[in-house]
């Protein structure tokens, strides 16, 4: 027979002057089971607390219901309180005769009942409660960095510095990122390379910092504070250890014509290649599609030519298993082709540019050395139209959002075109100019008033060939949507920024969820930006929506807040409020018949199967099992359960078929 | 016929199935399903318009599964059963091999995703009849189907028969026998019936074949199929999923749609 | 092959060498043309325009007489003919309240069944017979003209690309033609603007041809009636618009496989054109 | 469940009905004027496609005015290029077609507009009386509905040599049908 | 008997949301009627048919279960599972003619103080107005244990 304790709180006023709390009080003696009932007029202060305590051990109390405020608002002090007064704390519940019954009805017998009966509920509750222990979960102080660019370096240096191991896994054979490839950055026209290269140099040489590139991640197991993540090393045909990175290989590689990656398309590389001068690490890798040796099984001009034989051509990927506490996601995005835009004449038109492509045009580092020329002739062009929103907000292309960039870094372009191009015209065509930031506005402003840069507000519908220009038809809706033609030497379509290529295979892979257009989803869009619902996962930057720099930086402190305050603790304490599997002796082992339809159902993907084997190892059975590190207790699999084989912890089906009993 | 019986004696003489589970002939027209364990005993085995039984309820039993590979001849219900079921991890690819009878055409299947793809080809749904019977029920007023159930229901005595007989009810331990706490009163009274055939309901939408093994089981006659019908085409039309359709488990009610419709929620 | 056929009106009237050159190629390649037994018109634009009831129950009864005729495919080489089809048939498909009303007015029952195709997918499908027949290679540099109702709306007609399309193209070099590079494929001519506004027809058709003979072309070929009339029987007001006299013929697609074919260019109706077709003699076949 | 401007709601607004009765809703044009951009006939519009979708967006009586009475709506081609390339997806000819029908019901329409009326009446005059198309027909009743007699004069023998303009009609048999299609559908109106 | 029938009516909130939105009701001072009595679950995802039946079967004259507006969900999607849930269920209780009048379903957020009072109002009024359940009440009198 339980001893359960009753007290009720007059909340001063608040409740006492519409609840007749003596008399509820009273009532509550009479309820089975209740072996102490008093009122109080401030249960929460000290001495209220004390009394309950002192209630506790005189009377030998095994559950309490405090019936006062919100348990929103006061559970976890009477809990604590009970705690110390040597019960578990989940023999506590709380009954809430504040926010659900005095402040909301009028004072009278009816509110009295009402006061009474909630205090009933809670009482067949708690005679149901089973003491709970908090879960205690180890977690391995080392975080994995995923996308190795100005977001993920960030997050390395600043979780490394907070003195912890971190390992930066690249999918490309130099972390940097898009920032690397960038010209000169807004608002301040800075030279992205020399903000940057510093930052990926002391990412490299950090103790405290793995860097893994050329590797991606395969596939991630466990749960928050103890992952296990295995990395797919890519094979850069080359032994690491021994290349100095002399670039004697890229200078005598026959093959030249390549492509470049780095250069958007707009210049060429050899088969064994390092992606940029001022990449980290500086040691090339061989491009299996594009080497001779790979094609034709002959060359090999790079190993005959190599001082410190680093060349490895029978070198395998290499898979590596690592354990890891947290993770945090930044893999940044990538920007739509031209060949999506077919009014544009599907990418087919050379003059027709991307902004990445421009600013490789612009760059002192990039293909023409920073000199104006155009891609098909290499003429300087006198006329440029830039086209903001190319592909941003157009439901059609199914890219419905704000890019969020393009607005600014379309300014710059176009001042960086007539920093270039003293005497060149440069023309704008946008929709809205979006330049919420610090000095971004300015900066436009002056784009427009000082470069003298010209601002027209319509969309593009069409863009054709004609005399080696590109006809451009536009319409100024400032003018009443009239009709606007501009002959252009060069077009930069600032298309949309999208999500990365696999980023959906890769949120499979971490259990994280992602929106319609394959951004990684956080966990609250407002309290919990850099947490996704999976725990020990974070994000940062581009790979949750557009972002640019300052906040893609500002996003990744915030990320290596996240984790170094996770690795404060050897252990992590997590509520028991979550569901388990029964279990039974053998025969029956559990009233799970492992259906698996609570899968479905799992916001967390917590559930996980577990083999039942006999002695000799056979399967007998495979159960539901769930994983208290996931959990976080919502209860949908519970109702799911046709055989009543999943409970929840302190919502358990007994706690709420009593109470529904006093009903 | 022929040729089912045909194979399945190969089957048997050849050792790779223990036995076959067919029909074979009751009293009167009535077909009871039989279990041919040696190839002299197929003969037994018939195939008419009156095999009514969804075969699939007997090969997740325990004593079924301790025979080893078995050979079920399934019409198309008992095929769209045995595919939910493999859905639901009760059996395994390999596990049975099933002559999945249609018409006159036979077709060997021995995985789910073959079976998947042999449903694929064929209209699911219900039939004319139980189409027409749902159609009457949806034409009544809201207390005529009140009263139309609590009078069908009134004869039921829980003797458990539709479950019994309902392939997808292969629970070990049902709700209807947990007692902490006791969800379902035991009884066979007014509340006890609804909540019952309810909770039975509940359980089978999403899941439910529509075999109406159910309705044809009930000794006192109680359209009961008629519910677990309803629900099934419901899911269908509201959320375009399909119960013994796929391989890989779509079970309505473990997923969603961030627009499914709610305007019945205020 | 055996497919229905609905001509349309202005295959009667005042593109007559569409119907014959479309007739004449589809014997030559052994297709059974089945014409719908009578049929009306379409509705065009002027129903689409006035009465929206109207401008579904016109191809609606189009569509049901072929439904009884026992046919599932139809060709309608009239573009705007063949879009009008397909609008119909899918606003009853999307509709299908309206369909009491349509089979009301139209007297029939209408189960939307029929497919519609044009004469590009038709020859398309041969286009592997009419390379093998070609004994005459169209050697010329053409302009591929797809006009308005051939790709748009693409939601409705759901053929090719809504721009820069490629099945002329793709037929044209079949028949040993090069499509010249030009960017007006789908730009509107002014359509229905014949008889009423001819200024803009003169304007947005003038621009057509200027830049088509800019580009190098020979040949402008059409798959639409009313483009191909605005490009040849308004060739008067274009090249008085334009203050020069331009000679580039519009030829239909289905005159420039039967020229390929080495089909009699009177056959292909190609005297009828106003703006003559001078290499006829010299690049067709001797007849 | 409608939104968009509260002004929507009013069933005497041009907007509301545009809405009913095509299904395309007014709001998502966000007015980047690239149906006007590419539009063939822009340049001779009073009144470009943003600007009459613009105007509706208001929903007021002086606008509603405005467009019905504008030559705009009756120079579009329909030849779908804006509602194609619309990034809004906003099916621009179809209210097009309405409002003109609105403009006739309200006797607004734009004087300009009467010569295209007359076309399209004679067009569908000949249709009803033979089922197909009578060219020859159609340009005299053209003529005489637009007082335009002199129009054409000199393509009509031209076209009639190169055998493109026959002197008769097709007549279709079934010319009782083709009177009940239009009288359920136009000549319910 | 009519005239003083005062109808019970019990909630199923979920503890993030409406169970939130009903405190808030309380720290505006917002009244409504008392007859309902909440019951704190997690989430809606928690909330079984058994539990709305059951507190029928207890002799609810009403029953109302509200969490989470779509999006909002503490969980992510458990009101979305529930939301599916309840449109089966619904739909059940209908073929079996259960009066879904009594049933109310709701999204309350925990911004929304005055709509819950709103609706544990409207829903008392229209549950007095629809009187007792005597449908419901007769065969429950069958199976009284």
């Amino acid at each position: 027979m339980s001893r359960i304790g009753v007290f009720t709180c007059h909340c001063g006023e608040n409740i006492g002057a519409t609840v007749d709390c003596v008399k509820v009080a009273e009532m509550c003696k009479d309820i089975p089971g209740v072996v102490h009932s008093v009122e109080y007029k401030y249960m929460c202060s000290d001495p209220g607390q004390r009394q309950m305590q002192e209630a506790i051990k005189e009377h030998q109390l095994d559950g309490v219901v405090v019936a006062a405020c919100s348990p929103r608002m006061h559970e976890p002090t009477f809990r604590r309180a009970a705690g110390d007064a040597g019960i578990n704390p989940y023999m506590c519940e709380m009954a809430n005769l504040r926010e659900h019954c005095s402040w909301v009805h009028e004072k009278g017998d009816a509110t009295t009942q009402k006061a009474a009966d909630l205090i009933r509920v809670l009482v067949e509750k708690v005679k149901h409660n089973e003491p709970l222990h908090p879960i205690k979960v180890p977690v391995t102080r080392t975080a994995m960095v995923i996308g190795g660019g100005v977001g993920g370096i960030q997050v390395a240096l600043d979780i490394a510095n907070g003195g912890h191991k971190v390992v930066l896994v690249e999918k490309s054979p130099s972390i940097g990122g898009h920032m690397s490839q960038l010209s000169e950055t807004f608002p301040t026209l800075d030279c992205s390379q020399c903000i940057l290269t510093p930052r990926m140099v002391e990412a490299a040489q950090h103790p405290n910092i793995t860097l893994m590139t050329y590797s991606e991640v395969e596939k991630v197991d466990g749960f928050i504070g103890n992952f296990k993540v295995t990395v797919r090393k890519k094979a850069r045909k080359l032994d690491e250890k021994l290349c100095t990175g002399c670039g004697l290989c890229i200078q005598k590689c026959p093959n030249k014509k390549i492509s470049d990656e780095f250069n958007e398309g707009l210049g060429t590389r050899t088969a064994i290649y390092v992606p940029f001068p001022q990449a980290v690490p500086n040691k090339p890798v061989i491009d299996l599609q594009n080497c001779t040796y790979y094609k034709t099984g002959k060359c090999k001009v790079c190993e005959k030519m190599c001082p410190t034989n680093a060349i490895r051509f029978d070198q395998e990927d290499e898979l590596v298993t690592l354990d890891i506490g947290a993770i945090v996601l930044a893999t940044g995005f990538k920007l739509m082709k031209t060949d999506a835009f077919p009014e544009y004449g599907y990418g087919k038109h050379k003059d027709i540019i991307d902004g990445m492509q421009f600013e490789r045009l612009a760059s002192a580092s990039g293909p023409t050395s920073g000199v104006m020329k155009r891609p098909s002739d290499g003429k300087e062009p006198e006329t440029v139209v830039f086209i903001a929103c190319s592909g941003s907000r157009d439901r059609a292309k199914g890219v419905p959002y704000c890019s969020k960039i393009c607005c600014m870094y379309t300014a710059k372009h176009a001042m960086l075109y007539k920093h270039k191009v003293h005497s060149g015209k440069a023309y704008v065509f946008y929709m809205d100019i979006r330049a919420a930031g610090k000095d971004y506005d300015e900066f436009v402003r002056r784009a427009i008033e000082e470069d003298e840069v010209k601002y027209i507000r319509g969309r593009v519908s069409k863009i054709y060939e004609e005399d080696g220009k590109l006809i451009v038809m536009g319409a100024d809706t400032l003018m009443g949507g009239e009709p606007v033609v501009i002959k252009a030497d060069m077009v930069v379509l600032a298309t949309a920024v999208q999500s990365n290529d696999r980023s959906e295979e890769l949120a499979q892979t971490l259990h994280v969820s992602y929106d319609s257009y394959g951004f990684f989803a956080e966990a609250h869009p407002k309290l919990r930006p850099v947490e996704t619902n999976t725990a020990g996962i974070f994000l940062a930057g581009a790979c949750q929506a557009p972002r640019d720099i300052p906040e893609t930086v500002a996003q990744a402190s915030g990320a290596a807040a996240k984790v170094v305050g996770l690795f404060s603790n050897d252990e992590l304490t997590r509520e028991p409020i979550v569901a388990v599997v029964n279990r039974q002796a053998a025969p029956v082992y559990s009233t799970c018949v492992g259906c698996f339809l609570c899968q479905g159902a799992c916001p967390y993907q917590a559930i996980e199967q577990e083999e039942i084997k006999a002695r000799s190892g056979e399967v007998i059975m495979t159960l539901a099992r769930i994983n208290p590190g996931l959990c976080q207790g919502c209860g949908t699999c519970v109702a799911t359960c046709r055989t009543k084989a999943i409970d929840l912890q302190g919502f358990s089906n007994e706690q709420i078929y009593a109470e529904l009993m006093t009903l | 016929m022929e040729a089912v019986n045909q194979r399945a004696k190969e089957l048997l003489e050849k050792g790779e199935i223990k036995a076959v589970l067919g029909y074979a002939k009751g009293t009167g027209h009535v077909r009871r399903p039989h279990f041919a364990r040696k190839a002299g005993q197929v003969d037994q085995l018939v195939l008419d318009a009156a095999c009514l039984q969804n075969l699939a309820v007997y090969v997740t039993k325990h004593e079924v599964k301790k025979l080893g590979k078995v050979a079920v001849i399934a019409l198309p219900a008992t095929q769209r059963a045995i595919l939910q079921l493999m859905a639901e991890r009760q059996l395994r690819d390999g596990e049975l091999v099933i002559l999945a009878v249609d018409g006159e055409a036979v077709k060997e299947l021995d995985s789910a995703a073959a079976l998947e793809e042999h449903l694929a080809l064929k209209a699911q749904g219900l039939d004319a009849k139980d189409k027409a019977l749902l159609a009457e029920l949806d034409a009544m007023s809201r207390e005529q189907r009140w009263v139309y159930w609590q009078n069908e229901l009134s004869r039921c005595m829980k003797c458990y028969a539709c479950r019994n007989s309902c392939p997808m009810c292969y629970c070990g331990t049902c709700t209807m026998d947990c007692n902490r706490p006791q969800w379902v009163p035991v009884a066979s009274h007014g509340i006890g019936n609804l909540e019952y055939h309810a909770v039975r309901t509940m359980h089978l939408a999403g899941r439910c074949v529509e075999c109406g093994e159910c309705g044809r089981a009930c000794p006192v006659g109680i359209p009961v199929h008629l519910l677990t019908f309803a629900a099934e085409e419901s899911i269908h039309e509201q959320f375009g999923q399909r119960a013994g359709a796929k391989a890989k488990l779509d079970y309505a009610l473990s997923t969603f749609k961030t627009d499914d419709k709610e305007s019945f929620i205020r | 092959m055996r497919i229905g056929y609905y001509p349309g009106c202005s295959l009667l009237g005042s593109s007559r060498e569409f119907d014959e050159s479309t007739r004449a190629v589809l014997k030559a390649l052994d297709v059974e043309l089945v014409e719908v037994a009578d049929w009306n018109c379409c509705g065009a634009s002027s129903a689409h325009i006035l009465n929206h009831e109207l401008s579904i129950a016109l191809p609606a009864r189009i569509l049901a007489l072929a439904e009884q005729a026992g046919l599932t495919e139809i060709l309608a080489p009239c573009a705007a003919c063949s879009n009008r089809l397909l609008s119909a048939q899918q606003e009853l498909e999307k509709h299908p309240e309206m369909l009491a009303g349509i089979e009301k007015a139209i007297e029939m029952p209408y189960k939307g069944t029929v497919k519609i195709v044009n004469i590009l997918e038709v020859l398309d499908r041969l286009k592997d017979l009419i390379a093998a027949k070609t004994v005459e290679p169209f050697a010329k540099k053409v302009a591929s003209y797809y006009g308005c109702l051939l790709v748009r709306p693409p939601r409705v007609v759901n053929f090719d690309r809504p721009e820069d399309p490629q099945s002329m193209d793709r037929m044209l070099r079949a028949v040993g033609a090069t499509p010249v590079e030009w960017p007006f494929k789908t730009e509107c001519c002014g359509a229905a603007f014949s008889v009423t506004r001819t200024d803009i027809v003169a304007k947005l058709s003038g621009k057509l041809v200027q830049d088509a003979v800019k580009r190098g072309a020979d040949a402008i070929v059409v798959a639409c009636p009313m483009c191909h009339s605005n490009l040849d029987l308004r060739r008067a007001e274009i090249n008085e618009y334009l203050q020069q006299e331009y000679a580039i013929p519009a030829m239909f697609i289905t005159q420039v496989v039967g020229l390929a074919l080495g089909l009699d260019p009177k056959a292909l109706g190609l005297h009828r054109h106003m703006v003559p077709v001078e290499f006829a003699e010299t690049a067709g076949v001797q007849s | 469940m409608s939104s968009g401007s509260h002004h929507d709601h009013h069933e005497d607004t041009l907007a509301w009905r545009v809405q009913q009765a095509t299904g395309v809703k007014l709001a998502h044009c966000y007015q980047c004027g690239k149906c006007a951009a590419g539009c063939p006939v822009a340049d001779q519009m009073d009144m470009p496609p943003c600007q009459v979708f613009r105007m509706l967006q208001y929903g007021l009586p002086q606008y509603d005015k405005r467009v019905l009475g504008c030559e705009g709506i009756w120079l579009c081609l329909a030849c779908e290029t804006c509602s194609t390339r619309c990034p809004q997806e906003v099916e621009i000819p179809k209210i097009m077609d309405f409002i003109r029908g609105e403009a006739l019901r309200l006797n607004l329409a734009h004087p300009r507009s009467k010569d295209i009326l007359a076309f399209h009446r004679a067009f569908l005059d000949s249709i009803e009386y033979t089922g197909r198309l009578y060219e020859v027909g159609l340009v005299a009743d053209y003529k005489v509905r637009s007082r335009h007699f002199l129009k054409d004069v000199m393509l009509a023998p031209k076209m009639y040599i190169k055998g493109k303009l026959g002197l008769l009609p097709h007549l279709i048999k079934n010319r009782r049908g083709m009177k009940h299609l239009f009288k359920q559908t136009i000549g319910k109106g | 008997m009519d005239e003083k029938f005062e109808p019970k009516i019990t909630a199923f909130v979920c503890n993030w949301c409406t169970y939130a939105g009903a405190d808030l009701t309380g720290t505006s001072r917002i009244k409504y009627q008392s007859n309902v009595r909440v019951l704190r679950v997690p989430c809606t995802g928690r909330i079984d048919y058994m539990m709305v039946l059951k507190a029928l079967h207890k002799g609810a004259d009403g029953v109302i279960v509200s969490g989470c507006h779509p999006n909002d969900c503490h969980y992510t999607s458990g009101n979305y599972h529930a939301r599916r849930r309840w449109m089966v269920f619904k739909k059940m209780m209908e073929v079996m003619g259960v009066d879904m009048r009594r049933i109310t379903f709701s999204w309350v957020s925990a911004a929304e103080g005055a709509r819950w009072a709103q609706l544990v109002n409207e829903v008392t009024d229209q549950v007095r107005a629809l009187g007792p359940y005597a449908e419901f009440r007769q065969i429950i009198g069958a199976g009284i244990e």
